[in-house]
């Protein structure tokens, strides 16, 4: 029942959406931008409406199970062996910043954070948190002293140990994380975020202390050094769904499968558009033109 | 310790790759190897250019906008040009859009010291120093030069200088050449002195940046463009003046065979042990 | 009440900047409100701006204390390192303070924060070649890693040590000494297999952000609150 | 006398060889060279940050204070949040620091949010729509292995819903459709892994080389008296600890 309603309340949306573009189109009102294509907006309400009515229907009690991803489960591994070695666990996030479009990679590093804060909460690890961007200390000191605190460990938490912010400068931040990996000794390195040249720093500097070395971004430059050189890496997208995993909330979970309809909508147009080649196209209108088309009025 | 993992030990060890990685990169700057250079069809394009179109005499201005950290791909670029420009006796005037050419434009006069020594200053080649304005400037320079600014990097008065009585707005110049390390430069000159003016450009631009301005040589706005130390070589060698960019791709090419050649060992050393293991595997 | 303050306010207010900042750039209608689009835009991102830099200050307050703990954690091992720290910091701070103030003392001058003097050769002499020097620090480290990541320890391993060397190959200019076929294959492999590769990527992370920005608009992620009360 | 310029550049040459220091081992020299780093980039971000709000707030509330107060008196919001970051230090009111969070975090967000549909999703399809057939038959390969590992990729990523293999039975033409795909998406990104590691190799020899010509090569001496000082300390290092 609560499904049918999400669905219809979706429905009704895109619906209105789709009536109030078309009395603007016929009254020639230029609705939208000329900046974008139209069809990006549509991606973008599609998207988020398919998400919406995939959380409304894990809220109905509908379970979705999300296949493994290995670095996320590497992730408890790589605190209990450190826990055995009696070094502490490194996280830091990347240099990208939270007020530009990175900041939804910064957020899922902070949901991995969480994760990693609970785990060092309940097997007694020594968490430190490096940081670069300085809105974000706050947050991660709220997050840590959380994890330790709801494990029932509030003597292992100290501020200016577990979480330290570096400046925000990019090479001297990671010049000063390199410095901590090493002097620290640490166990596991784990790294998530928006990572720029940087990235490879803090890999070689994990390897010189031979850490267990997990790592993530959706950056694309950086992805190949992850890959390669960390013990398990997090590929893209992956980053995101690790938040939404270690939240262990079934509803964040299941917006996970709107990132499925996003790829198979983007298969099937890919599909389409190269069988709609083969046709003549309408007026010489192709099926690239339809998304390539601009709201434009008069 | 057997023999295996003892080379493995050794070769594993980081300070020896580094410190070996080190010198091939020093010693070939210090020593060229002169490793033969295939000159591309971009750069020769280049230089055929400069040699068909361009008559003894000429004038050309040149555009110095990067900072100090993009020297090493840009300088042997401006550095080739200006021999292959002042061979042909063509003058030339520098001119800086940013702060940071200035620096550039001495770090580059005092390195290319051996083409500038027969040459006469405020004859053959002038330096304008800073011009503040942005695309502003760009515009008002292509205007006249003497009427956005009237001394030159050194404050000597525009008006005394011989060269500058040969040329004051941008039909004066039969080529345009920007080296930069930014991509917005590019679009000034071409709004600014290509299309209301229709003054041939050339660009020297990072290898990162040269995607974002192909557009334009692909649309005729720019005769050409060298791109990074590669071109800097090639250029080099049409020249014929070997100096960093050859150099450097010689510095490039001992570097990447070193982390080649520590590839291979790795290789054979992990399967030398593998194979080994699995042969003694019963005991 | 509390709760309202503390876990409600924040979320209504991220949901309503985002709501606007999606409007503010594909909504049109005429170029009036367009218009006041783009100026509620720009508002939006100086907000930001004046935010971060509060939020560097207290940054740098954070190092302070920091240095300062560590100091008396650790005593005299650690102290000529923390105070050349918090040394250099203030005094990058007072220069900075100077030219603000003749900025406004003495306009003609054209001094200002990142112009005074003492502070650019600081910037330039300090600053700049530390910069330069960890950035191509990297060039080690990419070395190691190749020694360490292209060994062949499956047939994927293989495929990409093959690739590798290829692209090595191209690069160089030895490279065409060996073989002058791999300058082509090397371009081919850059702009056929290396855009296809990170295509999917690309989009797979383009969705991952929409997806998390419906999580932020719905009240799921709350990860960046930190304490869950 | 010795100028100022004189020991800028100096410092220079022992900054650069003082940090490259680290790759061989940690030492006491490298421990100087990166909290004077430290040190230098929190007062230039400070600095900045100073630099930001006087562009943006100071300036035009002080220079023309009537426009200001007229048109852009919202200024004061975020500088009011700005200043409740403050209250992290606070045990009772730390959450008064989430304001400020929230704005940024939404303004980031917003912004990925307008950028991602185009750039990350639209553009892409559109760029791997290609025709699989013509008289170039060199065109036709490339094209057809830009598709497939496009959409090889795709599939690798897929997290909720994959055809399953039935135990005892034929696998199904969806499965091995799936399962082919999977694999030449995985085989496909490992070549650009692989592509994108080695190209990145000439890059940063490159700025290792504009490294050396900017500081090493014109203080050669400052540069040698900073590696023998950087080498002794590293050796004693190593023998204090036997």
């Amino acid at each position: 029942m609560k499904t049918f309603r999400s669905v219809l309340i979706v429905s009704l949306i895109l619906l209105a959406i789709g009536v109030v573009s078309a009395v603007s189109w016929f009254l020639r009102v230029q609705l939208y931008t000329t900046r974008a294509p139209f069809s990006a907006f549509i991606m973008l309400v599609v998207l988020l409406a398919a998400g919406y009515i995939f959380m409304m229907e894990a809220r109905g009690g509908k379970l979705f199970p999300v296949r493994k991803i290995r670095a996320f489960d590497a992730i408890e591994e790589a605190v209990a062996r450190s826990v055995e070695m009696g070094r502490p666990v490194h996280m830091t996030f990347g240099f990208g910043t939270i007020s530009s479009a990175m900041a939804p990679q910064f957020i899922a590093g902070l949901g991995v954070l969480s994760h990693i804060a609970r785990l060092c909460g309940k097997y007694g690890a020594k968490l430190i948190t490096t940081l670069g961007v300085p809105e974000a200390i706050a947050t991660a000191e709220e997050i840590v002293r959380e994890g330790y605190y709801s494990a029932g460990r509030p003597e292992l938490y100290d501020t200016t140990y577990n979480v330290r912010y570096l400046t925000d400068q990019q090479f001297a931040y990671a010049s000063a994380v390199q410095a901590t990996i090493f002097r620290e000794n640490v166990g596991a390195n784990i790294v998530v975020g928006p990572f720029y040249a940087e990235s490879l720093i803090f890999m070689e500097a994990g390897n010189m202390v031979n850490a267990f070395q997990i790592a993530g971004t959706a950056r694309e430059t950086q992805i190949p050094f992850f890959v390669l050189v960390a013990d398990y890496s997090f590929i893209g997208e992956e980053i995101f769904a690790a938040g939404a995993l270690a939240s262990g909330d079934k509803e964040t979970l299941a917006s996970i499968r709107g990132q499925d309809v996003g790829k198979f909508l983007a298969i099937v147009l890919i599909i389409m558009g190269i069988l709609a080649l083969l046709l003549p196209g309408l007026k010489g209108f192709t099926f690239v033109d339809i998304l390539n088309w601009v709201w434009k009025v008069g | 310790m057997s023999g295996v993992s003892y080379i493995e030990k050794i070769l594993g060890s980081r300070e020896l790759l580094y410190t070996l990685l080190l010198l091939s990169v020093i010693l070939p700057i210090i020593h060229p190897l002169g490793i033969p250079i295939e000159v591309s069809k971009r750069t020769r394009d280049v230089y055929s250019y400069i040699e068909t179109n361009l008559r003894q005499e000429c004038h050309v201005y040149i555009e110095v906008y990067y900072e100090v950290a993009a020297r090493g791909e840009l300088e042997p670029n401006l550095i080739a040009l200006t021999k292959h420009l002042f061979d042909k006796n063509c003058k030339i005037v520098y001119g800086s859009l940013s702060a940071f050419g200035v620096i550039a434009f001495s770090l580059f006069r005092s390195m290319a010291s051996d083409l500038f020594e027969d040459k006469v200053y405020g004859r053959d080649y002038v330096y304008l120093g800073y011009i503040a304005g942005g695309e502003a400037a760009a515009a008002s320079l292509a205007r006249s030069i003497k009427g956005t600014i009237s001394v030159d990097n050194f404050g000597n008065r525009l008006e005394d200088l011989p060269l500058m009585k040969e040329v004051d707005k941008a039909t004066d110049f039969n080529l345009v050449v920007i080296a930069s390390s930014g991509t917005d430069v590019f679009a000034y000159y071409v709004r600014q002195w290509h299309t209301p003016y229709n003054v041939p450009l050339l660009f020297a631009a990072l290898s990162v940046i040269a995607p974002s301005i192909e557009p334009f040589v692909g649309a005729k706005q720019a005769v050409g463009m060298l791109v990074g130390q590669r071109s800097a070589a090639e250029y080099e060698v049409l020249v014929g003046r070997l100096g960093l960019g050859i150099a450097s791709m010689d510095a490039q090419s001992t570097s990447h065979m070193l982390i080649v050649a520590f590839i291979g060992i790795g290789n054979i050393l992990y399967w030398g042990k593998r194979l080994s293991s699995r042969r003694g595997g019963g005991k | 009440m509390s709760l309202v303050a503390r876990r409600y306010t924040p979320q209504i207010i991220v949901t309503i900047i985002i709501l606007l900042s999606i409007a503010f750039y594909y909504l049109y209608i005429n170029r009036d409100v367009a218009g006041a689009f783009s100026t509620a835009d720009k508002a939006l991102s100086d907000w930001a701006v004046i935010i971060t830099s509060f939020a560097l200050i207290v940054g740098g307050i954070d190092i302070l204390r920091f240095h300062l703990t560590k100091v008396r954690k650790e005593g005299l091992k650690q102290a000529p390192f923390s105070l050349v720290s918090i040394g250099l910091l203030v005094t990058m701070v007072i220069f900075a303070l100077i030219g603000w103030y003749i900025s406004y003392s003495n306009p003609a001058a054209g001094i200002a924060i990142t112009t005074q003097p003492q502070f650019r050769w600081l910037y330039l002499n300090l600053y700049a070649p530390a910069d330069a020097a960890v950035y191509s620090i990297l060039v080690f480290y990419i070395a190691s890693a190749s020694y360490r990541a292209f060994r062949v320890r499956n047939p994927m391993a293989l495929l990409l040590l093959v690739t590798a060397l290829i692209v090595v190959f191209g690069n160089t200019t030895i490279g065409g000494v060996v073989w002058p076929g791999f300058l082509p294959l090397r371009d081919w492999i850059m702009t056929v297999p290396n855009t296809a590769a990170f295509r999917p990527i690309t989009i797979g992370a383009g969705l991952g952000t929409v997806v998390l920005g419906l999580r932020l608009l719905t009240w799921r992620e709350t990860s960046w609150m930190g304490r869950r009360e | 006398m010795i100028g100022w310029d004189v020991i800028g550049a100096w410092l220079c040459a022992a900054m650069v060889v003082w940090i490259y220091s680290f790759v061989y081992r940690d030492n006491v020299f490298y421990k100087i060279a990166e909290h004077m780093f430290v040190g230098t980039a929190a007062g230039y971000s400070i600095a900045l940050a100073l630099d930001s709000l006087n562009r943006v707030l100071v300036s035009p509330a002080v220079r023309s204070p009537h426009t200001f107060w007229s048109a852009s008196w919202h200024y004061v919001i975020p500088a009011i949040l700005g200043v409740l970051m403050f209250t992290k230090y606070s045990k009772k009111y730390y959450w008064l620091a989430r304001y400020a969070v929230a704005v940024n975090i939404a303004v980031g967000s917003g912004l990925a949010l307008r950028t991602v549909p185009i750039a990350n999703i639209v553009r892409q399809i559109t760029a791997t729509i290609v025709p699989l057939w013509g008289s170039d038959p060199v065109k036709t390969l490339n094209n057809w292995i830009l598709v497939l590992i496009t959409l090889g990729g795709l599939t690798y990523f897929i997290f909720t819903t994959f055809p399953k293999k039935a135990e005892g039975v034929k696998p199904s033409l969806t499965y091995l459709v799936y399962r082919g795909l999977y694999y030449i998406g995985i085989y496909g990104m490992m070549v650009g892994f692989g592509a994108l590691f080695a190209n990145t190799i000439m890059t940063r020899v490159g700025f290792l080389i504009s490294v050396y010509l900017i500081y090493i090569q014109p203080q050669a001496l400052a540069s040698a008296i900073a590696a023998v000082l950087t080498a002794a300390a590293i050796i004693l290092g190593i023998l204090r600890k036997r």
